[in-house]
Parts: structure tokens; C-alpha cells; sequence
């Protein structure tokens, strides 16, 4: 059974993608790293970040983390404020 | 006092946030928009945050700053949207009773904030444009 | 720029004195009448300086933090006369293209401040008064 | 043979002798020193200070710096800018 997540896209990964929410479907027990592999075929630029990191409600999560549907993701390429 | 802002960052307002009777040493750092990236001309800066997450990140850093350092008074405001040379992108205030603690704690929240705060910075240049670091 | 004055520091046109177009960095410190020195209160401050010799020792510092690190800009102002709890006593700007030199500096040049150059600083409490380090 | 230098005082110095500027009567082959122990004998209090040092000419001078009729000379009590 799959869920809808939605993904938000700062930075280089919305110049990439071309797009600032991404809704995308994953299976029920899916992790950080399984959005990021479905990312990644539909979005192979996104590959090219030397170092993608992924927030989940606000924080930065690990690649095994469980997601729910009720999360806000977003994909963090490297931050460069200041 | 921490915030993301799309308006000019007004020194004088940032520096009255910080005054109190405690503090004998007031620390402030400017980031500014220079005209010259790695001998490349810059038109102008682009900066964007997610800004529920830069400013819950930059509350983390304040924290620990306060358990390092006995600061009386901190503020950090940084700006978004699109800057030009000779504007403020982001200030760090610090005042405590002494210098040294207000010039540590200063510096640990700056290099920390461009560490890990989701904040991002596009560099338009006369000819192309770069997202600074994220570049393949 | 270098300066005494018996005038209130004006941040805001230190700051613009700073400013230039390489400048990524601007590291203010600020030096400000505590209300509170050794849980004695406070009641005002006197400064006084030998100006002539204090503004050629602040150039040799200034000059020196010039060799140590690439400045693009700095203001030193110090203040003399009565000064109350709130007040600034001192401002050291430095403008550099990056922020390690500008943190660097700064601090150099205020640590420096305070062994060297000929200003004097009288607390006058509710119960007595004191010259700052000078006392037997 | 004598010469008359003037003294500026600053600071403690000028609270312990009651004066900002006096004009002393030194040898014309008078040092630094010599200038400082004559200051001593008729302001002993000058002597609780911890550090004295004196300036010639708006520059820090050593005890055994020459001193000449035309020397704008100053006490600098420990110093307490900022």
C-alpha cells in the first residue's frame, strides 16, 4: 500500500527539478533513503549535489528514518547563508 | 531575538535589542554582499531560507551558545529575497559583561550558521549564475 | 579612522565609514558603561585621555593590525568625559573581505587598547571613587 | 647647571599631587630617573602607583632617556581605556 508525502525543494534541488513541492507516493514502511533513490530516477541531476541531506518537520533525519504521511519533507542541498 | 527577514536589517534597532545594564562589551558582526566573488563581478545575491527550519537551526545554535558563554542579550537577523553589494546579508549581536565572551560566542554563531542553517545563497554574475557550495 | 571625542559615538556613522564595495565582513566592537563593577554600583565613569599621545599609539596599533591582517577598513573612537551606565565608551569597526580577519583584528586592536595607549578611566560610585588599575 | 622641563599629570597622578601640569627644575644632563625620584621626594605618593611610566614627546620613554628643556614630558599611570 503507498502513502502521498509531499517534498519541499529549496535552492538548487527546485532549479534542478524545476519544482518547489514535489508530491510523491512511497510505500508505507519507506525511509529517507528509499525517497531519495525515487528521486533520484526521476531526477538524476539531483544526484549531482556533492552533499544532499533531507529534513523531516523541520529537522535534519537520518537516511533510515521512517516516514509518515503526515510529514513535512525537504530536501537540504548545502546550506551557504551568513 | 532571532528572525529571517525580507526587509534591510536596521543596525541601529538590532543595537538597542541588545543594550542592557549588564553589559560592558557588545559584539557585532555584519555579513555583507561583496562586489567580487573569486575575481568574477557580482550583479546581485539571491538568498532563500526554509525559513521554519532556519529559524528553529539558528534557536539551536543561540542555545549552545548561551551554555558556552554567559551572553546577556544575543540577537541574529538575517535576510532574504535579493540583495546588492553593500547590504547587510545577516547580523550577529552578542553583549555580555565581559569581551572575550562576546566576541567568542559571536564568532562560534556565525561560522556555526554557515554551517547548518538552511539558508542559500545564488550568486548572479554579468554572465551566469551559481548556487554557492551546492555546485557539482 | 582614528578619533577622540568628548561627543557621543555614533554608531550608525562609523558604520557607513566602514562600508566599501570588497568589504564582506564588518566586526564592531563596542564598549559600553556597565552598571556594575565588583557588585559595587556604578554611579558614572570619567575618561580622560593625553590625546596627543593617545591617538599616535591607537595608529601604531592600527598600523600593526594593518600587517597582521588584510583590513580594508577600520574606525577607532574613543570617547572621554562623563560617561553613564548605557553609554559607549569605545567602537572598534573593522571592514575586511572575510570574517576570520575581521574578528581577528578587532580584537587585536581593542585587547591592545587597553595596555597601551594613555586613556584613564575613574569609577565614581555612590560611595567613593576609583582609578581603574592604578590604585596601590 | 639647571633647566626647567614641564610636567603633564593625568589620571592618579594628577589626584595625588593636586596638579596637571608642573614645571620642575631638573640638571641639564638629567635622565628620565632623575626626573622621577625629584617627582618622588616632593610627591611621595607618587610612589604607591604600581607601574609609573613617563612619555617624552608623546612616546614612551625608558629611565635612562636624556631629557632636554624642550620635552613635553607626561606620567602615564597604568593605563584603563576601553
Amino acid at each position: 500500500m503507498n502513502s502521498p508525502v509531499s517534498v519541499l525543494l529549496f535552492g538548487i534541488t527546485r532549479d534542478l527539478t524545476g519544482q518547489s513541492l514535489l508530491s510523491m507516493s512511497v510505500d508505507q514502511e519507506a525511509r529517507v533513503q528509499d525517497l531519495l533513490d525515487q528521486l533520484y530516477q526521476h531526477y538524476p541531476k539531483l544526484a549531482d549535489i556533492k552533499s544532499l541531506l533531507v529534513a523531516v518537520n523541520g529537522e535534519y533525519a537520518e537516511r533510515d528514518h521512517l516516514l509518515t504521511s503526515k510529514d513535512e519533507i525537504a530536501l537540504i542541498p548545502p546550506v551557504s547563508g551568513g | 531575538m532571532i528572525a529571517i527577514t525580507t526587509e534591510p536589517i536596521d543596525v541601529a534597532s538590532a543595537l538597542q535589542n541588545l543594550q542592557t545594564e549588564q553589559a560592558g562589551a557588545i559584539d557585532l558582526f555584519l555579513g555583507v554582499v561583496r562586489d567580487n566573488t573569486k575575481k568574477r563581478p557580482v550583479d546581485r545575491l539571491e538568498y532563500e531560507a526554509y525559513d521554519r527550519m532556519a529559524i528553529s537551526e539558528m534557536q539551536k545554535i543561540a542555545d549552545e551558545a548561551h551554555r558556552q558563554w554567559p551572553i546577556l542579550r544575543y540577537t541574529i537577523i538575517h535576510r532574504t529575497g535579493t540583495l546588492r553589494t553593500g547590504e547587510l546579508a545577516v547580523l550577529i549581536g552578542i553583549a555580555s559583561a565581559h569581551r572575550a565572551d562576546a566576541f567568542e560566542a559571536c564568532r562560534y554563531i556565525i561560522d556555526t550558521i554557515k554551517q547548518t542553517v538552511p539558508i542559500w545563497k545564488k550568486e548572479i554574475f554579468t554572465d551566469g549564475e551559481v548556487w554557492v557550495n551546492a555546485h557539482p
